[in-house]
């Protein structure tokens, strides 16, 4: 198996160890391994039904893997709870949108800054200086947030009204206001057109840039290739690449299994 | 009708707009009690209007449908009315328990003409009287019954929790000792006893005592039956009632035995039973006589100027008169006296409650 | 005309999504219909298969008058939609979810015929007949979503975004498919971010801006013309 | 763990805060004129106003406007139990309203609270301790709070309709506990429950049965102090969460809300309110027995927080004050008034389903809602 | 806890709790359709078994046939059970269905939300049961007896009468024939399809409204029936008998997993298992405590009840 031999190399960040995900009779995740290295732009690319979802789900804690590990900056995250996890550094977005519908953005992104905060109920009964300091900054942040990704004019509208493109970068928002240091986006720039996709790119790398490091999931070569320092990919639930984009390109292996046509119209 | 009178004890104002008030439930599943008793008292109201066509009574209804939730919030309705002097009821033990103490704070006097739980008598309530024996009577009457007449070898108690049926089963099985062979609670508005059958059935009783009313006992009876369970029921003034027969049907119903510390309406004295059938077309029911009875201690009141209830709980104490059911004084704690208390056994035939003995009164 | 939209006008609560578009489908094309996220497409759409009332304008369907017609009636008249994102029924099999492509029709042999021929089109749903459509994988559920419209034998099939969250590979082979179909004589409406190809395979095309039709040819025509290399092709 | 913050995007950030005034505005003004002009009014005047519909409400049992007060219920105990009902629906709102979980059971607490002080402060009963009156309302609500946890600890886990089955279920085991228990006396139940402390000149009790007036303004200044509280809560982080919750509990975990703690929060504040006016019933009242806490008058809660709108403060209020006031009001028709109040129930929701005064999100919502509803039914759907 | 009485009389225990749980599975089958296709508790339904209990007793007085009449030969009873029958079901059915048209159908016209749905449907209880409670005065109505109860068969100390034996069997027999329906016809899987996406239902050519109506008229046909057997064990009736067995139906409904048909039989059986054996050790007052211990232990392990959801979504 062909290892990373990409330069921007960094102390690995995420481990997935030896993972296993069954589901019945079906093997989503196969003894699968790699890491992900601080700072990175790590893509996840696999044929459908290939394991990628998966994986997002057993790292984020939704899923408890059949056997197998999977470490933040070596601390174990396996039967975790969620919100813990999250309050460790990794966020996400859903490959089917999942927004608060009935929430104004503003508040989906609070709702993301308030995973960083401490008050709770006597906090805000009592309003204590820290409470007071923590909506003051969350709030601030929110906008900065809506702002840095495009969509200010939205702050005040439901989730639910939004088109689907500014619902894509809400979530964005949202996963970026809990501070992660790993960002995990499943298939961000499903249903956007080409020029969107352009944006979306820059984006991500704007993103990678303030310090945080990205999972993408991508079935747009384009972009996939465009963006990424480096890229796993999956198929039936085994990991069959691990290279730079190029190597990864023009492996037979995932020419055959995913790419097709090796010059494709994306 | 907003203003808010501070004090409710005050004499009204004028003289010839007092009102009684009946208590009692008129709808709701043990409708018919009630209503029996606001019909003696309506009676009583309507026949002394007729004769002081220059100062008539009104007749206030709190229907409580028995409920001892909705109790409280009457009781404070008619506290605050000045008018009020005088309440004929509560009708049931449970809503008196809620209520009594209510009236008791607005100093309004009460007669009971149906609530049987002794321990009303107990609660140092000044402004309480009942018109009948309580059921440190009855309890006793119904035990030496099934000892003396249906001759129970065992006998298995049942009470619906109130506390006018638990307060009654307990002084059966007090008065029973060792024939109690087993016992078992129901709750009201209960339709389902397969439970309750059950154990009876198990126990081999020959005797069942049910203290409670006739809502839950007349289904209770007919599954009874139907489990072929024949052992002889035996219960009290709550299920002497065509409701019970109803709800049991006929054959289930037939050669029941209910006991009461009321006088069958023909028994009582004056033209009460022929006025109570002209006026409402059908005899008298359980508790008429005592309805009629009580309503005018209070109508005598009235007649006597007794406008202010602090002057009508005097009068009300120290009333010493013969009514249609008994000649009526109370005792400090407004009980009538020990000899005037009766009490009947009636029987279930051919669907009709007929009256059966007067058990005399042992304790 | 098999299919033609007059002056169509929809909106959701007081947006009006669509305002006032009309186009025209023949029997036998494949008409494409592009523009960005949000100009009304899959609106479009749902006002075809009634899914959305119209607030104004007509639909017509061989001629026939079915603005006011409801969805499942449609249906029966050779109406199928392949609807965007996730529309299938999670609690279902995969078998169930076919099954129910096929609810209006009553020819039991033709049916079977059909199921055998998409499960050779997408061999995978046929590895997972008994898997519930929720626990899918997104493209495998995509593939569902259109293995169960081409179960309806429609006259006229809607193709919202077919290809999203397919992988490379299996986006040519829906292109391929949606060919042969057409080559057999369905008429389809294909609504795709993926210009390039829709225009590609398209014989006609309508591009649609925030709710209204801006431009309209042959799939050549626009392939070709700046402006929509520039909005939609990311040609820079 | 950086999410920048350096100062020209703060700018940034400020002048959207003014860009985005002018679009909130418009997008409310469409729909609800009145409650964006007066979100609009400075700060000093809203509080005056507020204080002004508040002395209205402490003046009400002595004015005589017509038709409102009950002919046939002294009005002020009408006015006690609205107030009463209105706490009520006040704390089932954080559960219902904010947190989304669908509790049918909140009578449990209503009756936790009530047994507390009768079983506590009663001489009638076998566990009566000496405590004062105000003793007993914080030992009422610490107790309903602690079954509330009880309660959610191994429940809050199901979903939806599950976890509504199972509270309306603790609903009923806390009746039928009530029934059997010899402390609770069951039917006969507990007399002689104290009141709160307090004399008038002429030494008769300040909260006495004849005039119900300071019963009436105890229980609206809880009211009162309690909206308030809320209220904070739902503008902070907590009320985010509940709102996070309702919308999308996996996903709200996955954004780093701790949701068991939020709801078993929402839980604990529900059943002390609950507790609290369970409490102030059971004072008022002076006798509870098994069978003011049925299931129906629980599930009558829930009707008075959807009816009114619920997640907002003003609608469950309004929704409150319609149960408990028009059976009242039309104590004369006693026969028929149940049956209007289920006909109104469901012509209330016919005309308002997003309740009288919906939360301001679902207000605008509902409205969209409604009218692509009203199209496709046009459109013979 | 008297261990003892539960032993002695274990056979009777199961025998009553099975037909107990047999009426509480067959209104609880109308609670999980409706569920199961409108995610909605039709707490209404109560009051359409209530009517049922009304609907076969006029039945039978319009055939003649009164409370204190003789017990009838055997082909008469068949004809008065099939009357009954027909009464109870129709009137059921009609119930359910003026339920939906003035209580649900204008909400979802204006997709309220759900829990909206749950508001009216109270509305509507409330006012059923009152409008029944004000018609009938309140009172207790008694049925007649169609036929002598004994006992069929002994099986060890558990007497099997020909009551228990017959509502036992026509409990499974209908959950059979729905279940069958549901899972294997067109319509069935039609209904199945508008419970989880009805958009997409009517994108495959599914008329929405016409599977709505048809679920509640079958949910009110089992609620008929149900209603004639409680009027053959309980044998009277009255307007607010719906409420609490409402309640129970509901629970057991819950229990078996709710929108799951097989969950529903298994959930009432169990249920009226659980009282029985429950009102034996602790005393029939502790029933229903029991009852809901039970429903809170088993969900605190199952949260999605016995069965699982299964008409309904599985997990998206
Ligand atoms: N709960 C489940 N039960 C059964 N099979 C499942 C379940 N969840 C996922 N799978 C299967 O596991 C495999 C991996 O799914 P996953 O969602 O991870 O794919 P993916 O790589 O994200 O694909 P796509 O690109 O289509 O989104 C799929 O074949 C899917 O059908
Ligand atoms: N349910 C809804 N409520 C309110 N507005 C909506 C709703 N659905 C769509 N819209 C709005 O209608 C417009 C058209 O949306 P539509 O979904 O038809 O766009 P589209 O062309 O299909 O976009 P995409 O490429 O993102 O699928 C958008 O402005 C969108 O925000
Ligand atoms: C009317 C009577 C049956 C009342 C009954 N004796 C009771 O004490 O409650
Ligand atoms: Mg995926
Ligand atoms: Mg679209």
């Amino acid at each position: 198996m062909p290892d990373a031999t990409t330069g921007v190399a960094g102390p690995p960040l995420l481990e997935v160890d030896d993972v296993t995900m069954q589901f019945g009779g079906v093997t989503a995740l196969d003894h699968i391994s790699f890491e992900v290295r601080r700072g990175e732009i790590l893509g996840l690319i696999g044929p459908n039904g290939a394991g990628k979802t998966t994986c997002f789900n057993v790292m984020t804690g939704v899923f408890q893997p059949t056997s197998g590990e999977v470490r933040l900056n070596g601390q174990k995250l396996v039967s975790r709870s969620r919100h813990q996890i999250t309050r460790l550094g990794i966020a996400r977005t859903f490959q089917n949108i999942r927004l608060f519908p009935e929430m104004t953005a503003l508040e989906n992104v609070q709702v993301g800054g308030d995973a960083r905060h401490r008050t709770s109920v006597p906090g805000a009964l009592l309003r204590l200086p820290r409470h007071r300091r923590e909506e003051r900054d969350g709030r601030t942040q929110a906008f900065e947030l809506l702002d840095f990704m495009g969509i200010p004019h939205a702050a005040n509208s439901l989730a639910r009204n939004l088109p689907y493109g500014d619902q894509r970068r809400l979530e964005i928002a949202r996963a970026l206001a809990t501070g992660p240091e790993l960002l995990c986006l499943d298939e961000p720039a499903a249903g956007f057109n080409p020029a969107e996709k352009e944006e979306l790119l820059a984006l991500i790398r704007r993103i990678r840039d303030r310090g945080q490091t990205v999972l993408l999931i991508e079935h747009d070569m384009r972009l996939v290739m465009g963006v990424t320092d480096r890229i796993v990919v999956l198929e039936f639930g085994r990991k069959i690449a691990d290279a730079a984009p190029a190597a990864v390109r023009a492996d037979p292996k995932v020419v055959a299994a995913y790419l097709g046509v090796p010059e494709d119209a994306a | 009708a907003c203003s808010n009178n501070g004090n409710g004890t005050t004499t009204a104002s004028g003289k010839c707009d007092s009102k009684i008030a009946f208590f009692g439930a008129l709808t709701g599943p043990n409708a018919n009690l009630g209503i029996n008793i606001y019909n003696g008292a309506k009676l009583a109201v309507d026949q002394y209007n007729a004769k002081n066509s220059n100062c008539k009574v009104t007749l206030v209804q709190k229907d409580s449908q028995g409920d001892e939730k909705q109790a409280p919030a009457l009781a404070q309705n008619l506290v605050q009315d000045p008018k009020v002097v005088g309440v004929v009821g509560p009708a049931f033990s449970g809503e008196s328990e809620a209520a009594d103490g209510i009236l008791e704070q607005g100093n309004l006097p009460l007669i009971t003409a149906s609530a049987t739980n002794p321990t009303l008598a107990q609660k140092g309530w000044k402004v309480f009287h009942r018109m009948l024996g309580n059921d440190a009577s009855q309890g006793p009457a119904a035990a030496s019954y099934i000892k003396d007449t249906v001759k129970a070898k065992k006998v298995f108690v049942i009470d619906d929790t109130t506390a006018y049926g638990k307060g009654l089963a307990d002084q059966v099985k007090k008065s029973l000792g060792g024939m109690v062979g087993g016992t078992d609670t129901v709750q009201p508005k209960q339709t389902d006893f397969q439970a309750t059958v059950a154990k009876v059935k198990a126990s081999k009783a020959d005797a069942i005592f049910y203290g409670g009313y006739y809502a839950e006992a007349g289904p209770f009876v007919k599954q009874l039956r139907a489990a072929n369970v024949n052992a002889k029921f035996v219960s009290d003034d709550g299920v002497k009632d065509p409701g019970f027969v109803a709800g049991a049907g006929k054959a289930s119903a037939e050669g029941s035995v209910v006991t009461c510390p009321c006088i069958p309406g023909d028994e009582a004295k004056g033209t009460f039973f022929a006025d109570y059938k002209k006026k409402f077309g059908k005899e008298p029911g359980t508790y008429g006589p005592e309805a009629f009875d009580s309503a005018n201690v209070f109508l005598d009141g009235i007649k006597a100027g007794k406008t202010s209830r602090a002057a009508m709980l005097s009068f009300v104490n120290s009333y010493d008169k013969d009514g249609v059911t008994k000649h009526i004084k109370f005792d400090k704690n407004g009980e009538i006296a020990k000899s005037e208390i009766v009490i009947w056994s009636y029987q279930i035939k051919g669907g009709e409650i007929v009256k059966d003995t007067e058990i005399k009164a042992t304790s | 005309m098999l299919l033609e939209l007059q002056d169509l006008v929809v909106s959701y609560g007081r947006i009006e999504a669509l305002h006032g578009i009309s186009l025209g489908i023949e029997q036998g094309e494949i008409v494409a219909l592009i523009g960005a996220n949000g100009a009304g497409k899959t609106t479009t759409m749902r006002a075809i298969s009634g899914l959305r009332a119209a607030h104004r304008g007509k639909i017509f369907l061989e001629g026939r008058d079915i603005t006011r017609m409801r969805a499942d009636r449609r249906v029966v008249q050779g109406i199928s939609q392949a609807p965007e994102g996730r529309g299938i029924f999670p609690g279902m099999t995969v078998m169930e979810n076919l099954d129910l492509g096929c609810y209006t029709r009553r020819d039991a042999a033709m049916i079977a015929e059909d199921r055998e021929r998409v499960f050779t089109l997408f061999p995978r749903l046929a590895e997972r007949r008994k898997q519930l459509g929720g626990t899918m994988s997104g493209g495998e559920q995509q593939m569902l979503t259109i293995g169960r419209a081409l179960m309806a034998r429609p006259k006229i099939l809607l193709l919202d975004e077919p290809s999203m969250g397919l992988a490379p590979m299996l986006i040519q082979q829906i292109f391929a498919i949606i060919k042969e179909i057409n080559g057999q004589g369905t008429t389809v409406l294909l609504v795709e971010q993926n210009a390039q190809q829709a225009l590609s395979l398209a014989h006609r095309a309508y591009v649609l801006e925030t709710g209204s039709i801006v431009r309209s040819g042959t799939g050549e025509e626009l392939l070709a013309d700046p402006a929509v290399q520039e909005a939609y092709l990311g040609v820079a | 763990m950086s999410t920048g913050g350096d100062a020209p995007r703060r700018s940034a950030g400020g002048r959207f805060v003014d860009g985005l005034r002018t679009v909130d505005e418009r997008r409310v003004a469409g729909l609800a004129g009145i409650r964006s002009r007066w979100r609009a009014l400075p700060l000093v005047v809203r509080i005056a106003a507020l204080a002004a519909v508040a002395v209205f409400f402490y003046l009400l049992p002595n004015l005589a406007i017509p038709l409102i007060p009950t002919p046939d219920t002294n009005f002020a105990s009408v006015l006690f139990t609205v107030a009463v009902y209105v706490l009520v629906a006040v704390g089932l709102n954080v559960v219902i309203g904010l947190a989304g979980l669908l509790d049918l059971g909140y009578i449990g607490f209503f009756a936790v609270g009530a047994y507390s002080v009768a079983i506590f402060g009663s001489p009638a009963s076998p566990l009566a301790t000496k405590y004062p009156w105000l003793m007993l309302i914080p030992i009422a609500i610490a107790v309903s709070m602690v079954s509330g946890v009880i309660l959610g600890g191994p429940t809050l886990r199901l979903r939806g309709d599950y976890l509504a089955i199972v509270t309306l279920g603790f609903g009923e085991i806390v009746r039928l506990i009530a029934v059997n228990w010899s402390i609770t006396n069951g039917q006969i139940g507990i007399p002689n429950v104290p009141a709160p402390p307090g004399k008038f000149p002429d030494g008769s009790p300040l909260f006495g049965v004849i005039d119900t007036r300071p019963f009436y303004w105890l229980a609206l200044t809880v009211v009162l102090i309690c909206m308030f509280g809320v209220k904070l809560l739902e503008n902070s982080r907590v009320g985010r969460s509940w709102l996070a919750i309702r919308e999308d509990e996996d996903a709200a975990e996955l954004m780093g809300v701790p949701s068991f703690k939020f709801k078993l929060w929402a839980f604990a504040i529900g059943a002390g309110l609950g507790g609290l006016s369970g409490a102030l019933f059971a004072s008022r009242q002076g006798f509870i027995n098994s069978n003011s806490f049925d299931v129906l008058t629980s599930v009558l809660f829930v009707a008075a927080v959807v009816l009114g709108g619920a997640g907002n403060l003003a609608g469950v209020t309004l929704g409150a004050v319609l149960i408990s006031y028009l059976p009242e009001r039309f104590r004369g028709a006693a026969e028929y008034r149940f049956l209007f109040f289920g006909l109104a129930l469901i012509a209330i929701m016919i005309f308002r389903p997003q309740g009288l005064i919906p939360s301001r999100r679902r207000a605008v919502e509902l409205a969209d809602r409604k009218r692509e509803a009203e199209e496709e039914v046009t459109a013979g759907a | 806890m008297n261990f003892e009485f539960l032993f002695a009389n274990i056979g009777d225990l199961t025998v009553t709790g099975l037909s107990q749980g047999a009426i509480y599975a067959l209104i609880a089958l109308g609670y999980t359709l409706v569920y199961g296709l409108l995610k909605l508790i039709n707490f209404a339904h109560s009051e359409v078994f209530m009517m049922g209990t009304f609907g076969a007793l006029f039945a039978w007085q319009l055939v003649g046939l009164h409370e204190n009449n003789p017990i009838p030969s055997v082909p008469m009873m068949i004809v008065y059970l099939l009357v009954g029958l027909v009464g109870a079901a129709v009137w059921s059915g009609v119930t359910a269905l003026a339920v939906e048209f003035v209580a649900y159908r204008p909400l979802r016209r204006r997709n309220a939300p759900r829990l909206v749905f749950l508001i009216t449907a109270i509305g509507a209880s409330l006012a059923i049961s009152e409008a029944v409670g004000i018609a009938t005065g309140r009172q207790q109505f008694g049925m007649p007896d169609l036929f002598k109860t004994t006992t069929l068969v002994t099986i060890g100390d558990a007497h099997i009468t020909n009551l228990d034996l017959g509502v036992i069997v026509a409990a499974i027999v209908m959950m059979v024939v729905l279940d069958q329906f549901i899972n294997r016809t067109r319509l069935g899987r039609g209904i199945r399809a508008v419970a989880q996406d009805s958009d997409t239902a009517a994108l495959m050519g599914i008329n929405k409204n016409r599977v709505i109506v048809l679920t509640f008229v079958l949910g009110g046909v089992m609620a008929g029936a149900a209603a004639l057997l409680y009027n053959l064990k309980i044998g009277v009736t009255r307007a607010d008998i719906g409420f609490l067995l409402g309640i129970k139906a509901f629970t057991a409904a819950v229990l078996g997993g709710i929108g799951n048909l097989r969950g529903a039989l298994l959930g009432g059986l169990a249920l009226g298992l659980v009282e029985n054996y429950g009102s034996a050790l602790f005393g029939t007052s502790w029933r229903d405590v029991v009852a809901f211990a039970v429903l809170v232990i088993i969900l605190m392990f199952r949260p999605t009840g016995l069965l699982g959801e299964s008409l309904g979504k599985a997990r998206a």
